[in-house]
């Protein structure tokens, strides 16, 4: 049973004071602009608090908190045997509720810093107007009861990422960043909207609640034998690597980091990547569907992402563009959760995640604030006496992000690997060619978890690896920057460290909110919160298979730890130097990001210009319009400039022409019709042969002759008979002579066809 | 055998007209004239002669009105007769007969004719050549229009056809000043007088081989006649005879030429009443001598009118705007216009022919709004053109005019629009309502893609003289102190004709059922 | 008899006369007549709306008085939930586009007011006629005066322009005044009396042939107007040429004759060959979508990169209209009030721009944003309605059609071939969403966003007031448009049905076999009361009565009637 | 009524006639010799309706000839005026020279 809460409070509070900074921002002053946007976050915070407590308390623990905001339909169109009706309603349910929670209470914090950090900026009150819209747009995103409203939430928020980033939008670089963004953005919503139409021509109805109950059209074959569901899965799944900038699609996040630290923070850490795993979350049954290749690719390419990203990490010099390639990294760990069927473990690396993340970033803002504004790592170096509070924040989250035993970090990566372990994926009943059944079994329920899982622990240790390369780097050994740049060091004001201190304490608690069952008995709260809603993992593992993991997970962790102190502690070693310059390939290939950039360049944006150079230059200047429609112009012109010259003034050629005329004229009307009347028309039927004369009205008042055997001797004589028969004799083949002639005239014309006999 | 004094009254227009041309002829003897010699007129070519008459000026004005006022008295006369003509009456031993198709045309040329009249002397004065046997010329010839249209007989055919060229060749060589006028005349004479001996040759040739010259006789003894040949060498003369009256191609070669040289309301005279009065001629004969029921092939056979009057039609609608597409001087180019105009009209003649009595009330509605539409334009480009010195007609000095003249652009505009067949005027729901009665029969579909696509290539050059006259800007200034003559009556020409076509466009029902009503004899 | 269609569409005409009267100098009083005619005509449209309660499937306000008796002409004026909002956005437009031209037209402005006032009533006509021979009148006779407006008051090579547009739309327009007159003799022949009325024409039944010639006829000649695909050179060149108040006008109304004319002619009418031609039109429709957005990215110059992008946005509107299901047909005619909506809004920035620097290349502009930011906002707001972002005007148009698309196999009212493969369409539509995106940001930054180095840029003031009267209502209805579409769907939907409904009995009732017959009248027995030398029909007889719609019997399905 | 092949070399020589006089019309340079064979053709056309009137012993043939004969005069007279205002103007009767307008 759902019951109604006022939800549209939620986004409706930060659009309103988005309206209000946008419009009147210039005039109200500082003070009053950030007082609206953090007071209407804060405002959207409490209710959407009490909005949970409602969920918890009272009403069924699967049921929702329901709110159609306008009664009436949004879109609708009826009659045709399949009506669209899409309505602007908003559902809470205990899933969205964390997300609420995540995406209010963070960004509050992220408010609250940010009227510090961009204190002296001229776009303050745009700035916070941008920043508003986007909690709106993501509320109505996490709030959506239905796929089309999460679009406009999903579409929404990438508007606001393309505008924040985009913010000083003075140099062209930080403009282009954003309109990589959100074109990459566009290139996932293409997919999100391919899936949705999809689903919609196959059940009629695009409500979260009743995807359900139509399960049984969608498990039917769509197309290669696979069921509907994976198409539609698929599809959205690519809307999810667009915006939560997995591996097709990641590009841009990169690219993100010229916006504003803050935007980084909320957007590009905490809240609108997440949104991709969210949606997979949210239309799991899509993704439970039998031959388990959705999932698969989820976890596959999210292992990957993960991977790769964490890699690329390691020899990156920019503060934030490393903490970029780690929230990338981090994102690819959550699809694995939610890949391999932990959706409760995915969903619970999202929570902690944001809280570190966003720390990460907040504190990466204040360094670079301190240093007034220059990111290169390899330019600071020896921070921790001059920004104490920064320094220890920052150890908090190396320390969690890294995962060491009591921190969020631990848990929340634990609980994926270990689900990673024990998934098991069913592909298909018969073999695939060349592999047999039993293999393709073999390979799905093994080989594939146990691959996953791998790659997933490599990206551990590399993500504890650079992430404490960073801190050693930045926060110890002698300050490498300018003279007046260490003059300036001072630490960050109040507004921008008590967000830092808020979510480190978030980092360290927020972990013991679901530590695994085998440790503590019902210590898991957080996967028992989310069960009624998510389908629980596919079996569970032993516990000495548990704890074995666990402790595999620990000691990757600190060996990660222990090679950065060793390579890094005090600045860049020397020992780091020369490895950089013995795998010197390999240390090419990692700075340039694998050199994905460049070949989307070669095989995307290039040709794209040429083609559309290629199409308007040559198809359409020069094709169409010079050819086709000009050419056309031109050649009548020339016509009647020759038919002009025909007429050179003197009588007796007109005289001439009159003459001509009627000759002409004479010879049309009485030459022509004998000669169309001659080609005849011959059909045969065995030895009988019929001759029909061809001209159509205007034989009127002419007459035949026909020689049947070539035999000089006209057989038939003037007959006003168009169709003569002939019955042949004897077999063999005959040349038949025709002539049509006009009496008036005495003008005629002959034809002469072999025919055979059998 | 007694003359029926009936006779008289029935062709009263006729005779108003042709004695109102004598009275007037009378009227130019007496007034006063002075001579003078070469030196007077410095302005004129070396080659001119020495002396001649120029009439006084202002000695001429009342001649317009009083020509206008015996016009209106002929359209009241036929108005009067319009009831009586319900069913035809055969006149003077059945040379001519009285009935509404005959009246509704001579009607038209009236019209017409009125409509240049008014605009004439604004012309004439400006350009120095005011004589009274304008008006006189312009009346006998209306007479010899009017019966040819009521003609039913081919004598009074060939009668009314050389009345009414004789005026027109006299009318074309009456600006004594300009070489073009009198070289346009002699060109047109000499035509003219060649295509009337082949039309004499055709007359004798039919009369030959069916024994009578009456319509109505002849297509009586069309399907014994004496010899083929001779029959239809004889029509193939009458219809080239005719043809070169309505200037279709190839008997076109002429029209460019006069049509240039004639003084500006000459040529809308021509183009409007003789091209008219011509068709009705055509139709005369075509109709009410070479059809009949029972000898389909003289129409429709392969060497019938029919066959011959689709292959004019093509040709002057094709080449009569292929021409017209790359021509500099406006009455050339209008010139080319009209033939493409006889190419659209012989469509409907054609389509007599094949669809029977339904194309007649669109043909008369074509000719009617053709007939207003270019005497309208050619109105418009007297006043537009006057210069001081040469006439303005290369398109190019008609750059701006928009501007300077903005009513007679309009009136232009709209006169132009109407040619080339666009909605809200006459010329449009003409070839509409001509293409609905030629849609008909499958065999025209051709023939009227080809009108659709020849109308298309019309509306460019039609477009190029609005582009002329709005969009570019004027090359020499406008000699301030020279402010045209054209006062009242052209202006009131202009409006009337401009009414006229709007009207037709735009509340066709009146004039369509009045065409619909105009029977025609036999 | 309602006077209302009357009176709206002839009262610009009206406003036309009082100012061809006016003197010249009095430039202040002649663009107050236009604009106030104009604003009263606005007035005057939403009487219209009176009727519609979201049932109504029929036409409103219907006027129906004899023109030209003999020839069966009628003064057929009718209204119905598609053309409704399309005379509505004519009416909403021009306003705003007189008020707009106070600057940008200097001279002769009585010319342009008459002009413009002309154009208004041509627009209203032809989407209010229901006698075909009216509807070609006023077709027509808007091309005059866009004509004199592209002519006169347009840029460097506007004669070029002006002539080419109306020599390319006159090609199409002559074919369709054959394929009329066709079906007019062919209703005599079947009916034996004349008549251009839309029910007749509706109702007649031609055989495969016939159809797919007619068919070829009126789909070219609103193919041009569309424009669609290979015929689209013309636009161009017009929207670069023309003045801001010409390219608006062109853009936002004209367009439309196109589309409209698709809908509520060319396929009802001969639905056997939308069955046959619809592949292909379906296919040079998507090749406009992908050719459209494209072409833009290459573009110098913004005018024209906004014309391309019209031919995109219009490439889905026809798409919409082929997939012939409910959804596709009424997210096409919502495409069509949006790109109205957001592609004039464009072209007024544009505008804007040319006035304070009389340049159109986009390399003369950049980082503007700093210098006008009012000015920013506002194009800001219409590059993402063209893109389609959800809660502005471009998203629901394209979300149905391409929903529609998608379902078009099961829903559609025709077993087409072509929807065999609609998700391969649909997919192929799609990809508009993100080429969209591409050059319209792309030229968004070239010309506000990046640093402003131009001298000539450091100067140029934001909007003044009347600018910003011009373009607050396009920002308002963008918004309108995006986030309340019921108000429009509504009425939209029984009249998108009721032309389906139609389309398939007419499909299902096959095709004559040789000689026309109208529908309802069994193949043998013609009407008798035709005697074959038929004097025409006397004053008193009523135009042939349309058999009372009966409550169609939805498709197999759930779709309840409306 | 006698046959009308009776009647053949009288039409010959109208025949003829009338083709000599277009050729003269065509061929000859000079403005006056062209009216002259005008003339000539409408005697030629003259000629055959006199013998056909004669065929069938019908006097409206004749009556036309009249009438013909009154119009060539008609049309002599205009020529001639036309030629003369042709010479006064251009000094030349040759058609050859009427050139001024063309194209």
């Amino acid at each position: 049973m759902d019951a109604s809460f006022p939800l549209h409070l939620i986004p409706l509070l930060p659009l309103l004071g988005a309206i209000i900074n946008l419009l009147l921002g210039r005039r109200l002053g500082k003070g009053a602009v950030a007082l609206v946007a953090c007071g209407s976050v804060a405002a959207a915070a409490l209710v959407a608090t009490r909005a949970v407590w409602v969920l918890g308390t009272e009403g069924l623990p699967s049921g929702a908190l329901v709110d159609r905001f306008f009664q009436a339909d949004w879109i609708f169109s009826s009659g045709d045997g399949l009506d669209l009706h899409v309505s602007a309603g908003l559902m809470l349910d205990r899933l969205s509720a964390v997300m609420v929670l995540v995406v209010t209470w963070i960004g509050l914090l992220i408010h609250i810093y940010a009227t510090g950090y961009m204190e002296h900026d001229p776009g303050y009150h745009r700035f916070f107007g941008y920043l508003n819209l986007f909690m709106g747009a993501m509320l109505i995103l996490v709030l959506g009861d239905s796929l089309p409203v999460t679009f406009v939430g999903w579409e929404g928020v990438g508007v606001c990422s393309y505008l924040l980033i985009g913010f000083w939008y003075a140099e062209d670089k930080n403009a282009t960043a954003g309109r990589k963004a959100f074109i990459v953005n566009r290139v996932g919503d293409f997919g999100f909207l391919l899936g949705m139409c999809l689903l919609f021509s196959l059940i009629g109805t695009l409500k979260y609640s009743e995807i359900g109950s139509h399960m049984q059209t969608l498990r039917q074959p769509l197309w290669l034998g696979w069921p509907a569901a994976c198409f539609i899965a698929l599809l959205i799944f690519v809307g999810c690597t667009g915006k939560s900038a997995q591996i097709p699609l990641h590009i841009w996040l990169p690219d993100a980091m010229a916006g504003p630290t803050p935007v980084s923070a909320l957007i590009h850490a905490a809240t609108m990547v997440t949104a991709g795993v969210y949606v997979v979350a949210r239309t799991h049954v899509l993704f439970d569907v039998f031959p388990t290749s959705a999932k698969m690719v989820v976890a596959g390419i999210g292992a990957a992402t993960a991977l790769m990203a964490a890699t690329v990490g390691i020899v990156q010099r920019d503060f934030k563009r490393i903490l970029a390639y780690s929230t990338v990294s981090q994102l690819g760990f959550m699809f694995v959760g939610v890949g391999t069927g932990a959706y409760a473990a995915g969903i619970f690396h999202l929570m902690t995640h944001a809280f570190f993340k966003a720390g990460l970033f907040l504190g990466a803002g204040s360094v670079m604030h301190a240093m007034g504004g220059e990111g290169d790592i390899t330019k600071m170096g020896g921070l921790g006496k001059h920004l104490p509070v920064t320094r220890w924040t920052f150890f908090i989250y190396c320390l969690a992000i890294a995962g060491i035993f009591p921190l969020a970090g631990f848990f929340s990566k634990d609980a994926i690997l270990a689900g990673a372990w024990a998934a098991r994926f069913q592909l298909a009943r018969q073999g695939f060619g060349p592999f047999s059944v039993e293999w393709v079994q073999h390979f799905t329920q093994d080989i594939y978890p146990k691959l996953i899982w791998s790659l997933l622990a490599a990206a551990a240790l590399c993500t504890a690896f650079y992430m404490w390369r960073l801190y050693f780097v930045v926060f110890t050994g002698r300050f490498r920057g300018t003279a007046d740049q260490e003059h300036h060091l001072h630490e960050s004001p109040p507004e921008m460290t008590v967000p830092l201190m808020v979510l480190a304490a978030g980092s360290v608690v927020a972990g013991w909110v679901g530590v695994p069952a085998v440790m503590y008995h019902e210590g898991d709260w957080f996967g028992a919160w989310l069960a009624p809603v998510l389908p629980p993992p596919a079996q569970e593992l032993s516990h000495s298979v548990e704890w074995g993991l666990m402790a595999v997970a620990l000691c990757l962790s600190v060996i990660g730890i222990a090679s950065a102190y060793l390579l890094y502690y005090g600045g860049i070693s020397e020992a780091a130097r020369r490895a950089a310059q013995i795998l010197r390939p390999l240390y090419l290939l990692l700075y340039n990001k694998y050199y994905i950039d460049e070949l989307y360049d070669v095989v995307f944006v290039r040709p794209l210009k040429r083609t559309a150079w290629f199409l308007w230059y040559v198809v359409d200047a020069f094709f169409i319009d010079k050819v086709l429609v000009q050419g056309w112009a031109w050649m009548v012109s020339m016509l009647g400039r020759a038919v002009r010259y025909l007429q050179n003034g003197e009588v007796q050629r007109y005289l001439v022409g009159v003459l001509v005329g009627t000759a002409g004229i004479l010879w049309v009307t009485t030459t022509l019709p004998p000669r169309r009347a001659a080609a005849f028309r011959l059909s045969q039927q065995g030895r009988r042969v019929t001759l029909e004369a061809g001209g159509g009205s205007s034989r009127v008042g002419l007459v035949y002759r026909v020689d049947w055997e070539s035999d000089g001797k006209w057989d038939e004589v003037d007959t006003r008979w168009s169709t003569l028969t002939h019955e042949y004799p004897g077999q063999g083949t005959y040349k038949i002579l025709f002539e049509a002639r006009d009496p008036r005239w005495g003008t005629s014309s002959t034809r002469r066809r072999v025919v055979h006999i059998e | 055998m007694s003359f029926d004094l009936e006779d008289l009254r029935r062709t009263a227009p006729l005779l108003l007209l042709s004695a109102a041309g004598l009275v007037l002829l009378l009227l130019e003897a007496f007034s006063r004239v002075r001579l003078i010699g070469r030196h007077y007129h410095k302005k004129l070519p070396p080659e001119t002669s020495e002396a001649y008459a120029v009439p006084l000026a202002g000695s001429r004005t009342y001649l317009m009105p009083l020509t206008v006022l015996f016009l209106a008295a002929a359209l009241g006369l036929v108005v009067w007769l319009w009831p009586e003509a319900a069913e035809p009456h055969y006149l003077y031993r059945r040379m001519l007969v009285l009935d509404r198709f005959g009246l509704l045309l001579s009607g038209v040329c009236i019209t017409a004719a009125a409509i240049g009249a008014l605009g004439a002397p604004a012309y004439l004065r400006e350009q120095r050549m005011e004589f009274g046997e304008y008006y006189a010329l312009l009346l006998l010839s209306l007479a010899g229009m009017v019966m040819l249209v009521s003609a039913a007989d081919l004598v009074s055919l060939l009668l009314g056809v050389e009345t009414m060229s004789l005026g027109a060749y006299v009318l074309t060589g009456s600006w004594r000043r300009s070489p073009r006028s009198s070289e346009a005349a002699m060109k047109y004479f000499l035509m003219g007088a060649f295509v009337s001996a082949i039309l004499l040759y055709g007359i004798a040739l039919i009369y030959g081989s069916t024994g009578t010259t009456e319509l109505a006789e002849v297509r009586a003894h069309l399907s014994e006649m004496r010899s083929a040949p001779v029959f239809y060498l004889g029509m193939f003369f009458l219809l080239a005879g005719l043809a070169f009256k309505i200037a279709a191609v190839p008997f076109h070669m002429w029209a460019p030429d006069v049509y240039e040289g004639a003084p500006t309301p000459v040529t809308g005279f021509m183009m409007a009443a003789v091209k008219t009065a011509a068709f009705g001629g055509l139709i005369r004969l075509c109709v009410g001598g070479l059809t009949s029921g029972r000898v389909p092939e003289v129409s429709t056979g392969p060497t019938g009118w029919v066959n011959v009057l689709f292959v004019l039609s093509a040709l002057s609608m094709t080449l009569g705007n292929l021409a017209a597409l790359r021509q500099e001087n406006i009455k050339r180019l209008l010139a080319y216009s009209s033939i493409a105009h006889a190419g659209y009209l012989l469509v409907g003649v054609v389509a007599l022919g094949v669809v029977g009595d339904a194309a007649r009330a669109p043909l008369i509605y074509y000719l009617l709004g053709y007939a207003v539409t270019v005497v309208g334009a050619m109105a418009v480009v007297a006043a537009l053109a006057m210069g001081p010195g040469q006439e303005r007609l290369p398109i190019e000095q008609w750059a701006g005019l928009g501007q300077r003249h903005p009513a007679m652009a309009l009136a232009m505009t709209l006169f132009l629009l109407s040619l080339g067949g666009f909605p809200p005027t006459a010329g449009f729901f003409g070839k509409f309502y001509l293409f609905r009665a030629a849609l008909q029969n499958p065999s025209l579909l051709l023939l009227v893609l080809l009108a659709i696509v020849n109308s298309l290539v019309s509306v460019y050059y039609y477009l190029r003289i609005v582009t002329a006259m709005y969009f570019r800007t004027p090359q020499e200034e406008e000699v301030e102190g020279h402010v045209p003559a054209a006062q009242g009556a052209l202006r009131l020409a202009v409006l009337l004709a401009a009414l006229l076509v709007l009207g037709l466009g735009v509340w066709p029902g009146w004039a369509a059922t009045v065409a619909e009503a105009a029977k025609l004899a036999g | 008899m309602s006077w209302i269609l009357t009176l709206t569409t002839f009262l610009p005409l009206l406003g036309a006369l009082v100012c061809l009267l006016l003197p010249r100098e009095e430039v202040g009083l002649l663009r107050g007549v236009g604009l106030s005619v104009a604003l009263l005509t606005f007035l005057f449209s939403l009487g219209i709306l009176s009727g519609f309660n979201g049932q109504t499937a029929g036409f409103l306000h219907e006027v129906d008085l004899p023109w030209v008796q003999a020839l069966g002409i009628r003064y057929h004026l009718g209204v119905d939930g598609i053309s409704l909002w399309l005379v509505l956005l004519t009416t909403f437009l021009m306003p705003v586009v007189m008020l707009s031209s106070w600057s940008a037209i200097a001279d002769k402005v009585r010319e342009f007011t008459v002009a413009a006032l002309v154009l208004e009533t041509g627009m209203i006509g032809g989407f209010l006629a229901l006698d075909l021979f009216l509807f070609y009148v006023f077709f027509e006779v808007m091309l005059i005066p866009m004509y004199f407006i592209i002519g006169v008051w347009g840029g460097e090579r506007r004669l070029y322009a002006a002539i080419k547009f109306v020599l390319y739309t006159m090609v199409g327009s002559l074919l369709l005044l054959v394929a009329i007159l066709y079906l007019y003799v062919k209703v005599h022949q079947a009916t034996g009396t004349w008549s251009f009325a839309y029910a007749d024409m509706q109702r007649l039944v031609l055989s495969e042939r016939e159809q797919l010639y007619c068919f070829a006829a009126f789909a070219l000649a609103f193919c041009i107007k569309v424009p669609l695909f290979p015929l689209h050179t013309w636009l161009p060149d017009a929207h670069v040429e023309a003045p801001t108040a010409g390219s608006v006008i062109l853009a936002s109304v004209l367009l439309k004759y196109g589309t409209y004319g698709l809908l509520r002619f060319a396929l009802p009418l001969f639905p056997h060959a939308v069955a046959e031609v619809g592949p292909l039109l379906a296919a040079l429709s998507l090749a406009g979508i992908i050719y459209g957005s494209l072409v833009a990215y290459a573009q110098r110059d913004i005018k024209k990169l906004i014309a391309y992008s019209s031919v995109a946005h219009m490439g889905i509107v026809v798409l919409g209209l082929l997939m012939l299901n409910t959804k596709a047909v009424n997210g096409a005619i919502y495409q069509m009030l949006a790109h109205g909506i957001s592609t004039g809004a464009l072209f007024l920035c544009v505008g804007v721009l040319y006035e304070r620097r009389h340049t159109r290349r986009m390399e003369e502009f950049g980082g503007l944003w700093a210098q006008m930011p009012v000015f920013a906002g506002f194009f800001l707001i219409f590059t993402l309605a063209s893109v389609g972002l959800p809660g502005l005007c471009g998203f629901v148009g394209e979300f149905l059609v391409l929903a529609g698309t998608m379902s078009a196999g099961r829903t559609a009212f025709a077993d087409v071939p072509l929807f065999g493969k609609a998700h391969l369409y649909a997919a192929l539509a799609a990809t508009g969403v993100v080429l969209g995106a591409v050059y319209m940001l792309w030229m968004f930054q070239r010309v506000m966003l990046g640093p402003n180095e131009n001298p000539k840029n450091r100067k140029l003031r934001d909007l003044t007031l009347r600018e910003g009267m011009v373009l607050t209502p396009m920002a308002v209805m963008a918004f309108w448009l995006g986030l309340y579409p019921a108000t429009f769907l509504r009425d939209m939907n029984p009249a998108v049905h009721r032309t389906l409904v139609a389309f398939k009995e007419k499909y299902s009732a096959g095709a004559a076999d040789a000689e026309p017959r109208m529908l309802g009248q069994d193949k043998n027995k013609k009407e008798e009361g035709q005697p074959p030398a038929k004097q025409d029909k006397e004053e008193g007889q009523p135009p042939a009565q349309q058999p009372a719609q009966p409550p169609a019997a939805s498709p197999p399905g759930t779709g309840a009637t409306p | 009524m006698l046959p009308l092949s009776y009647f053949n070399y009288y039409l010959a020589l109208g025949a003829v006639l009338f083709a000599i006089g277009a050729v003269g019309v065509i061929a000859r340079r000079n403005a006056l010799i062209a009216l002259m064979s005008v003339e000539l053709m409408l005697n030629a056309a003259n000629l055959t309706l006199v013998v056909f009137a004669r065929a069938q012993h019908d006097m409206r043939g004749q009556a036309v000839a009249f009438l013909t004969i009154a119009v060539a005069a008609a049309e002599a007279a205009v020529g001639l005026a036309i030629v003369v205002g042709v010479f006064r103007n251009r000094r030349s009767t040759q058609l050859d020279d009427l050139t001024m307008m063309k194209h």
